[in-house]
């Protein structure tokens, strides 16, 4: 069930440049299902900013009723809410949309998870998952440079990690692509989030594999009702157009026309 | 006595609060977050007589104390809004106010007659105001010769009572809202959003894809209140007022200046409990303000 | 090379940034604050041939990220105005845009042709769009011919360029746009304040004493954004653009929409270091945008 | 010199209900010269709430940069800024306007001192001044109720002090004017803020005595500019108009048509 609820902040670092991770409490947290799925958070009481940022689920902690985000502070919003301290209320509707299925992965399957900038923290709750499942996740986490990266030692802890970095200032130069032409090909499926082009790319170079992408659009509602963030979709696709705020924002490869 | 009943032409509303047209879609995705009977009625997305797919994305973007949008109609269509949305909507009990939009007149006669014949639709919305389609719907609602017409031409297919609701992008809204009248509407509803833009200061080009989008949300509560109370002076059909509104004090605010129930936009997206909180909190409004029942806040500015 | 110099009929600007009209009086408080030859141009206070004691207060109310004002073109007179203020602000270096207002045309024509001869004044700002006084100002404003023939009648006496203030409470800003060049106007300064209105949400009554106001401030950005944009598709005379600029990135936008320069309003009032401050980091923005001349930034939109 | 700082909480206290005590430090202090002068307050950084507070000085330490003000939290920005903790930072254009003339009260001289509500603040730096200058205050504070009375003893301290609330709750029953009418009349001049109808019993009932009035009117700029604030004149006096931001906030009894 979808809840409103002031949340606690508990920690907020800056774990790369402008990157931050939050963690809040709340007992919104109980139902948080699953690895994908995202918040719709409002920064401030005040009219300005208005709407809602919406900001994926990087990691869940039942016991303590905690979850964690990591976000980039770039506009007006998210700006705002990297100066919340410990003791701070947040705003936040969630959970949100349908996340990634884990279980389409089984045990002993090995799966590969590519992330690129800020789309890189929900995979992190999934290897987390996936690695509970008895799945074995090689993850390919693309940056622009170095001073960006983060999670690194984290997503090492759970599987083969590679780091890829536009400027080559960390990890292999270049796109998430040339490691992925690199790498065993013997996988069963793949799960991304990241920009745009990088889902095209990943779709276009597994036409055969079972996949998993994770889209943004721009928002207004969350919840499904407004129409801000349709995408269309493919002919093969049954129905005209999907939402990612309420269908998505993970869609299986092939149905959302890039 | 229920302190928040108000009566409007073809509806009986046990409270003056309903979401606004294309803020609520059909209703589906609230219902699972509050029950839609506490309501005093809901205006569904506009409906047009084939499916739309709406404009491309982005759609939205945010200002200062508001937001543009440019959806662009996206709706299932007539006859999908009619078996299935409405249908659907029977198990509350609220009444439905169905926006009825389209690019040519035929467009809005067609939808308002097969749409005002479902139970639970008690009155037509006829959008003469989206900014947002490239023909028809901002035309008729800027000349009030064919508002007059168009207004006529539902009128006379309708079997529910028709408000019109007018665009604030216009020099005289008095003039317009006479024009309506004079056609045989039943009631205002105002306004629909304000023509914006907002750019990508790095690329010199419009954020939203259509270019321009509407403009709502508490930016635009000062225009929408002055026109409320501008038609308020020219008509004497009741007006339903929206543009802005967040909380209760607006409430008050919109009828002061003289609409007889209000609707409830952007703020849904902000917070989407906020028909239900108005609801719950109006009555102590009242209280504070030492007023008995609800209407007897209509057009108090004017008194 | 000046980065930021623009060249305007009768406007030689060592930056696109000035103040606008009423939100800086005729400059001496702001003077106390800095040095005004930073400014690219004043705009100075609505100038009648009369003295007027403007509207009862309150005068001013704040709304979400805007404010009303009605002031009612309060100031010296045309007299005082030429021998005492324009005379004083001779010692900047700094062009004089005089806002020129009336009720009647031959009001206006008084008053543009005796400013116009003050050795500062630069250009002239006919002000056909104020919301804030009873008649005059605003039907000029409203009415495409009528613009027109106020623009021929000031334009044939006035000794300096004619900037044309329009309103933005009307249904075609292109059409009105059009008549003002076809009317002879050098330029066109856009926009004025939308009318609007706030109410004491305990009495039911307007909080400014005249009723109504004018809306300015950030609220407005989108709709002035969007209708500098559309005048720029339909005129050839620059455009100064005007309506909730706060930031480097206001200015940047405005521009690229279409405007040449740019006024700020409400700003002031909230960081009287406001214009100075942009002007400072004008620059740099434009490095971040890789732009050698910030006119190359003009109706990038547009291409 | 009229300064822009963004200066820092001191301290924060509820000194009565709704009623605020807010000390800030900056080098702005430097420029504040007398009583009676205000402060333009910014409470955020947001577009919303948009417009600057006008507040007035209630006391200033110069050696310390320190200033104090007294408020009522009532609408949007005065709630804000309440929620301002030690090591905030507050937005303050200042110092502002014209302040009472503690000059005119030579020493010895017996002076008057009325206040009503959140009025009263700006008599409490003034009362210090006249005590510096051997002048001998007479205070007569007056408050809606006890529970929004402030600054009693802190007045007691500097001279005879009458508090007046219109319900009796505290001090004396009713409206600073039925205290004044007892008090003895041998003093030679008045200072007084407070409500409107406060200022003009005052005018009215020392028609012969020097008198200073302190009045408030909706501002934009605070600063001259923008005509937001003007008061019309009485007949006596020699302009058609006065700012209250500029040529004010003080004014002596008989300029200001009530
Ligand atoms: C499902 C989903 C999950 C996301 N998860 C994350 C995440 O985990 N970490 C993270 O850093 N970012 C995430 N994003 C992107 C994030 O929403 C934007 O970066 C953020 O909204 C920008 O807000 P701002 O205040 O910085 O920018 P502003 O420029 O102030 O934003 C203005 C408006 O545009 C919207 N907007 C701007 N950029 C985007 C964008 N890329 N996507 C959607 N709306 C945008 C804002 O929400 C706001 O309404 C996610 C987006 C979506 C749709
Ligand atoms: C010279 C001067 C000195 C003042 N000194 C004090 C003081 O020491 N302590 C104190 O508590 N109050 C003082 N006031 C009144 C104080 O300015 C208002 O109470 C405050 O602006 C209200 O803001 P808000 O955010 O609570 O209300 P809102 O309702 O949010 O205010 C909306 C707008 O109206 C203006 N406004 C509302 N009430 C007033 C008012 N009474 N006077 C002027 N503008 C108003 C606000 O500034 C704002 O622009 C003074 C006013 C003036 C003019
Ligand atoms: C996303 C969005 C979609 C809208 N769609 C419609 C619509 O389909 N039909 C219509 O008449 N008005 C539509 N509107 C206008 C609203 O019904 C309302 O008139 C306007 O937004 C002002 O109210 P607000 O400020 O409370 O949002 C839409 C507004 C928004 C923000
Ligand atoms: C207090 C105030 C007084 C104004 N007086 C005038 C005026 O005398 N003449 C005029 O042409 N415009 C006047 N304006 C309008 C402004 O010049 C400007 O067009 C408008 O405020 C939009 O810009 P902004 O949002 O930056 O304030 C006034 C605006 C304000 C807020
Ligand atoms: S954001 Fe409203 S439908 Fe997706
Ligand atoms: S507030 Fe602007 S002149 Fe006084």
């Amino acid at each position: 069930m979808i809840r409103k609820e002031r949340m606690k902040v508990i920690e907020q670092n800056e774990i790369a440049r402008n990157i931050y991770e939050l963690t809040l409490s709340g007992q919104l947290v109980e139902e948080m299902k699953g690895a994908g799925q995202f918040v719709h958070i409002r920064v401030s009481d005040s009219y300005e900013p208005l709407l809602r940022r919406p900001i994926s689920i990087a990691s869940i902690n039942h016991e303590l009723e905690q979850f964690t985000m990591i976000y980039r502070a770039e506009g007006r919003g998210t700006s705002l809410l990297s100066i919340k301290k410990p003791g701070e209320e947040v705003d936040v509707l969630g959970p949100l949309g349908n996340g990634f299925p884990v279980h389409e992965a089984k045990k002993g399957d090995t799966v590969i998870l590519v992330g690129g900038g800020i789309g890189v923290p929900p995979l992190y709750e999934l290897s987390k998952r996936l690695v509970e499942n008895g799945v074995k996740p090689i993850h390919v986490l693309g940056f622009q440079s170095h001073d960006v990266v983060f999670y690194e030692e984290k997503f090492s802890e759970l599987g083969d990690t590679h780091i890829v970095t536009v400027d080559g200032s960390q990890g292999h130069l270049g796109f998430v692509t040339s490691v992925l032409a690199e790498l065993q090909q013997d996988f069963s499926m793949y799960f991304t989030c990241g920009p745009l082009p990088m889902l095209e790319a990943l779709q276009n170079m597994y036409p055969k594999k079972k996949g998993f992408l994770s889209f943004e659009e721009r928002m207004g509602c969350g919840i499904g009702a407004c129409f801000a963030c349709v995408c269309k979709t493919t002919e093969q696709c049954s129905v005209d157009y999907v939402k990612v705020c309420s269908d998505g924002p993970v869609f299986p490869a092939g149905v959302v026309h890039i | 006595m229920n302190r928040l009943k108000v009566e409007l032409p073809g509806l009986s509303l046990k409270n003056p609060i309903m979401p606004a047209s294309g803020c609520f879609g059909f209703g589906k995705e609230y219902a699972k977050l509050y029950d839609l009977s506490v309501l005093g009625a809901i205006m569904i997305k506009a409906t047009t007589v084939e499916t739309r797919l709406g404009n491309p994305t982005p759609r939205v973007a945010e200002t200062a104390s508001g937001m543009l949008n440019a959806i662009g109609l996206q709706n299932p269509g007539l006859e999908k809004v009619i078996a299935e949305e409405l249908v659907w909507l029977e198990q509350y009990d609220t009444p439905i106010i169905a926006n009825v939009a389209g690019t040519l007149m035929e467009d809005y006669v067609e939808v308002a007659k097969q749409i005002s014949k479902s139970k639970n639709v008690h009155a037509l919305e006829i959008n003469i105001s989206c900014p947002n389609v490239k023909c028809g719907g901002i035309t008729f609602g800027t000349d009030p010769a064919v508002a007059a017409e168009l207004t006529a031409a539902v009128k006379a297919v309708s079997e529910v009572p028709v408000y019109v609701k007018l665009s604030p992008n216009v020099t005289d809204i008095g003039e317009i809202a006479r024009a309506v009248e004079a056609g045989g509407a039943d009631g205002i509803t105002m306004i629909n959003t304000l023509i914006g833009m907002r750019l990508d200061t790095r690329t010199g080009k419009p954020v939203i894809a259509n270019g321009t989008g509407g403009l709502s949300g508490p930016a635009v509560k000062p225009v929408a209140l002055r026109m409320v109370y501008e038609v308020a002076k020219h008509v004497s059909i009741p007006i339903i007022g929206m543009g802005g509104i967040t909380t209760v004090d607006d409430v008050i605010d919109f009828m002061s200046a003289g609409a007889s129930a209000v609707a409830v936009g952007t703020a849904n997206f902000v917070d989407p409990f906020v028909c239900p909180t108005i609801i719950e909190h109006l009555p102590e409004k009242l209280d504070w303000l030492g007023i008995n029942h609800v209407s007897e806040l209509i057009g108090r500015s004017h008194r």
